[in-house]
């Protein structure tokens, strides 16, 4: 492909912008979501799956992707700028995240031909909702303890078991699933293999999970004998584990080969910032007090210093000493910052901090307040904290496990 | 030197009453097994109170609690606005979202109001278990009481009429009256509405974070007050001081109270719960900020028990009340605010979720906050107060 | 003894405000140590010894030790008004703590009336300074692992071993001793016995410990093959561990019977405050700037509720479900509380923080500075902060151990 | 949305170019071999600057360091001041105390300076290895720089004059010049010194917190100054600035060498040290809040390489530079002092001790924190210009 020119990329970019104001959706009059983890009602899903629909067919969406599968078949700067633009102007995120940006690389990358024109148009098009089974109820993110079993039975799989966390579990078509086809393997990790499962056959159900705020989002999803085609596995019997490390590194964005669009419309310090000129406390816009400027200042250094190290990692002469150090700790310094974050900008509504989501008089939906519980979701989910700092202490500064 | 050594002999700081330590007692042993924690969730799927929380409040009735602060010649047992400090924290530690301390909050400013009248008229209903409601705070978001953009107007008439809007005020449903805060032709004034005269006025449910509580906007559309419904000049004042150091009291205890039960929640989980072949409680990531918690509690409660001291003794300057109350209030609501965040975070996955009670305390504590001033608030008019 | 009347007392104070008003000594040349802990040279201390002398003589000092033995005789209320007149008057402390308040009391409380007649006097009198040899090298506080033997040899002992943290060590005369007479004690507590043991002997050497501020005051002490008297055992053989709990008890105030006096003249918020009213930053005194006023507050609370702590451990009906909480986690509050009060108080010089003790132009002689570093002494001795937690979380809490 | 995402094409945060690269490995090789821990130690007890000291500025001047920042016309190498962040890290990091920083300030001054002739005069002697001293603060505590007490003043007969007081000049006894701010008739001046001209100037050693450190206050009592030695209007006001920009950047630089050099002296310790039958670096007490400083070290050092890129692009905004360079020298500052804290508590007993090297390194934390402003100063500074 010939690489374009920055005057192509500049039209292009100017293009994607007008598009975007243009066909942006008119805002629901429900809370939307801040992330694809939060979707939780049948009504927000079906906005975000008719916004996702409309970028596709408008060309915006796996612009990268292989055209014989519905792709766009165009270098992937294209699809940059159309992420960057999406971010910059804010418009809703797409839903299908898994599918499009975990499964759809892992499924062009290793699957077969005939899976690939099964899958990809479905998840481009957001008609296949995807979602992952990796987690377990008790194990955590310790993915070599999965304890659900796929059992051998002809040319079919049959699973017991069960999986938690499973976000959009209860609309899902497919599942990207790791499953324990050996439970004598030479290690815990040689027994496991991968599936790419239908969800809706008998034997496997679904259940919402509640959320602290009071929402939903992801599901406990269970497997009772329920049998899949042996063609559902991905690789070889005996795989699975470095399968799920390949999704792993697709989904932290360490591998490329993603479709595109954006999976979450998080705030930020700037919206904090924008937040403490319009909230008064004691009478006077929250931004003048300079308590609350010198904390907005922290965050600011913080935020700009969080980015700045992701570009950091990516210069080799500035990371010789600890090449580790900025990747292990990303998610242990982001999301600990975005739960301060949020527990101050919902702390800055005053008296008003009191309302929550469906209230008539809160402010901006009730976003602040779930904002802040719902930061739990990635201080928690994914190793905790807690978890993270043993990780990034032992592996990169060398101290000893306990 | 400390600011407290500084005038070389030291009032003793923390006094308690034989009645306060015997309620102290009775009360966590009252609420404890009359509210557990299951009785907290079928109360959040009940709309309005709800058959248990009414059962509850008439035990509280019968039991004499509404009656201890108030005036002995009204019915009430003569005691102090810092003897129900005991009562106080168990409704807190055990999620408690009833009228009580709304009611005697109102009961605090009608006893300092001077209006012999009202007094008759109301502080034996509430002695006897009848709530009052609060309608004291607006839109603006302002914790100070003394002005209020909801007006008492006089018509040419001489007749009074009450506009304006009222927002979180809680357990209006089954409260027999209605304190309600007004811009006064001579600064504040307070009317006093019974339960029917709201019978026309338009009132809006809230959605609150803390869900154990029913809250609610009022509007009134010059809604005619009787003259003698209404205080106003001094006593109002008075009233009003009054009433915020009964409310900064009761929310500091009530907010200690949360954050006993909190720590409870999670001492209990780290106690139980295994990971990774250990029980969770002996990691030290876990371990100390834990102990970070039971310190801040420490430090609360001898706080509390310190402002209720000072507003009990005669002598306290008004300056030494402020301190006191605001120290209290600042300290119980951050340190509580603290450890709901903390119990989530701890309880991992199930922390996340609707089902584990650790976000019930974090809904708690945001809303302690939220009232009567959080600890931003609260330190700045310390600031003011203390350096000088 | 007669309860002495309001009046009386009233009329006490008067006298002792009057007298240490009038004669308070002379400011020195040089810094002072703000504890008995920082003497940490021969002008220091002689300075303190003359104060303390001064205080004796004039009757204010063991006011109510017996009279048979130097004391007064007295009430003990006397004393504790003497000591809150010093204290609030802001006096130098007197240095022999160690003899007035941890030995001299246990030795009143059980030594022979031969050693009371030898050892009280010079207490008070300040000619006998006193140490103490527990801690030892890599045992930090945990004193059941004392390892410094003491072999009967007919009339004597002979001393091996060694001890560290020896405050005042290179002054004393007599040092509280713990060592260890039965290395194969039934337990690791079973074989310790308690000795006043005399310094200046053969075979006793001290080597002054450097500290991070480049002063004194703490020493090594030790022990080769040095030999005290066997009258020196202070209780039987093998009772040394009771009665080192019991000098603790005297130390951290559990138990009375202390001669009294001022131990320290450190400072707290309130000096801080007045700190910051003379400091000047960014070109106004840093009291006017709202981020340092808001910190003073958060000071302000915590050391009110420390001191109202101390109260409320007192009232049973308050401290009912966790009795201990208060008392055992006491030094972990306080000593936090301070080395983050200090460490503030020396930012508001500002630029002025760079000065050192010694620098001519120097705010207030180096205090702020020096005292920041100071303050690890107390973070880390007796317990460090993450030792000290543990000890809470697990006797309070009820947590596990690890 | 953060800030820098709001511009839809965030400019690349961070350029390092061939040669600081290269610097980067050179320049930590030759500091850690030449200065290791003992020459510290060594030079602690030394009066004045001592032969090993000494020798390693010469090797240092040796090795070009002094004029990469110089331009080739002064016979210096052309590189920008930026050049010079992976030369100063090494030497934060090994507890250098000598002349290269503040002569590296006096020289990025001086080439803003638009002075032909004190350019040619200096800056070929500078990317010689001849150090200049800074005198630039006073005894206010100011760290502005635009209005000096210090006054350069016009005598009847024309000629001019320093009176005034300037304190904490480093390095002064080895300088070959000194470089003074004053206020002169129309606002802020320079004045470059001569050695010899300090000859009767009186001149007090100051005790610093950081002992590795030689500072003095110097008084001038009207010293005569030949009018070509002095730089005033807006050249003076453009080099105040650029000595400014450099200071925070190579403090910045500084104070990241001097975490990472305090970071290996707790994670060495961490290793190596046992209690209770256990290495201790495998207590969460002591491994988590070490990864804390580990992350407060990324995130520096990533704010410091942003600051070193904003202000070599000639197209950065003067509120730009501003904005990365102090956000650098706020967050180094603050994680290094937090650093040198946690270094001696963690070291327990021995950390109290003069010859645990974590009270070095903290002593040096404070030393930067004082200078060219505290993380407090820097960050409201930062609240104007991020917050309007």
């Amino acid at each position: 492909m010939e690489k374009p020119s920055a005057a192509e990329l500049e039209q292009f970019r100017r293009e994607v912008a007008a598009w975007l104001e243009s066909e942006r959706p008119e805002p629901p009059d429900f809370l939307l979501p801040e992330t694809f983890l939060e979707v939780g009602t049948d009504e927000q899903l079906e906005y975000l799956r008719a916004w996702q629909r409309k970028v596709y067919e408008a060309g915006y969406l796996g612009m990268a992707w292989p055209r014989e599968y519905g792709g766009g078949g165009r270098p992937a700067v294209f699809q940059e700028i159309v992420n960057q633009e999406m971010q910059r102007l804010r418009v809703p995120f797409v839903p299908n995240t898994i599918g499009l940006n975990w499964a759809g690389p892992l499924i062009l990358q290793m699957a077969s031909e005939e899976d690939k024109r099964r899958y990809i148009p479905g998840i481009l098009s957001c008609d296949d909702i995807w979602c992952q089974g990796f987690s377990e109820p008790d194990h955590g993110s310790d993915l070599g303890s999965v304890q659900t079993r796929a059992v051998r039975d002809g040319d079919s799989y049959r699973i017991r078991g069960s999986k938690i966390w499973t976000t959009l579990g209860g609309h899902a078509k497919y599942m990207i699933l790791l499953a324990r086809t050996d439970p004598d393997g030479a290690s815990k990790y040689a027994g496991l293999s991968f599936f790419l499962a239908p969800m809706q056959v008998p034997g496997i159900t679904t259940r919402p999970i509640r959320k602290l705020t009071g929402e939903y989002g992801f599901y406990e999803t269970f497997f009772d004998d329920a049998r899949i085609a042996a063609d559902c596995r991905l690789g070889e019997e005996g795989q699975g584990w470095q399968i799920a490390m390949a999704t792993l590194a697709f989904e932290r964005g360490a591998a490329g080969g993603q479709a595109g669009g954006l999976s979450s419309q998080a705030v930020g310090v700037g919206d904090v910032v924008e937040l403490a000129r319009r909230a008064r406390r004691d009478g006077r816009p929250a931004l003048e007090d300079p308590i609350v400027r010198d904390e907005l200042v922290k965050f600011l250094i913080e935020e700009r210093a969080d980015a700045l190290c992701r570009e950091r990692a990516a210069i080799p002469a500035l990371v010789s000493e600890r090449p580790a150090a900025i990747a292990l700790s990303g998610k242990l310094r982001t999301s600990e910052h975005r739960r301060r974050l949020m527990r101050f900008a919902q702390s800055l509504l005053g008296a008003q901090a009191a309302r929550w989501v469906g209230d008539p008089g809160v402010v901006d939906g009730g976003l602040w307040q779930r904002s802040y519980l719902n930061t739990f979701s990635s201080t928690i989910g994914g190793g905790t904290s807690q978890v993270l700092a043993n990780v990034v202490g032992e592996r990169v500064l060398g101290l000893p496990k306990q | 030197m400390s600011s407290s050594a500084a005038t070389g002999r030291p009032a003793a700081g923390i006094e308690l009453s034989r009645e306060q330590g015997l309620l102290l007692e009775i009360a966590a042993r009252t609420v404890r097994e009359r509210w557990p924690i299951e009785r907290v969730r079928e109360h959040l799927e009940t709309e309005g109170r709800g058959e248990a929380a009414e059962a509850l409040e008439r035990e509280i009735a019968e039991l004499g609690w509404y009656g201890i602060a108030i005036a002995e010649e009204h019915g009430g047992a003569g005691q102090g606005v810092a003897d129900l400090v005991p009562l106080v924290e168990p409704l807190g530690r055990h999620l408690v979202g009833g009228p009580f301390v709304a009611t005697q909050i109102a009961a605090a400013a009608l006893g300092a109001a001077q209006d012999t009248g009202l007094q008759a008229h109301w502080l034996p209903r509430i002695a006897e278990g009848q709530p009052l409601a609060l309608a004291l705070f607006e839109g603006d978001g302002s914790w100070d009481l003394d002005e209020p953009a909801c007006a008492l107007r006089r018509e040419p008439d001489g007749s009074l009429r009450l506009v304006g809007e009222k927002q979180f005020v809680t357990d209006l449903g089954s409260a027999a009256g209605l304190l309600v805060s007004a811009r006064g032709e001579e600064g504040p004034a307070l009317v006093v509405l019974e339960h029917h005269q709201l019978d026309g006025v338009e009132r809006t449910p809230e959605v609150v974070i803390d869900l154990t509580r029913r809250s609610t906007t009022v509007r009134f559309d010059a809604l005619a007050v009787p003259g003698d419904q209404a205080i106003v000049g001094a006593p109002a004042l008075a009233a009003l001081r009054s009433a915020q150091e009964a409310a900064w009291l009761l929310h500091a205890a009530e907010a200690c109270g949360g954050l006993q039960g909190v720590l409870d929640v999670i001492v209990d989980y780290l106690r139980s719960r295994r990971q990774f072949g250990r029980t969770i409680g002996s990691y030290q990531s876990l371990k100390h900020p834990t102990v970070d918690l039971l310190i801040g509690l420490e430090r609360a409660r001898s706080l509390l028990y310190h402002a209720a001291t000072v507003i009990s003794r005669p002598e306290s300057s008004a300056a030494e009340r402020e301190t006191a109350l605001r120290m209290a209030k600042a300290a119980a609501c951050e340190a509580f605010a603290d450890a709901g965040d903390r119990a989530i975070q701890f309880h991992g996955g199930v922390g996340f979720t609707w089902e584990c009670d650790a976000q019930l305390y974090l809904r708690r504590a945001l809303w302690l906050n939220a009232q009567w001033g959080d600890p931003l608030h609260h330190r700045r008019r310390l600031a003011g107060l203390l350096l000088a």
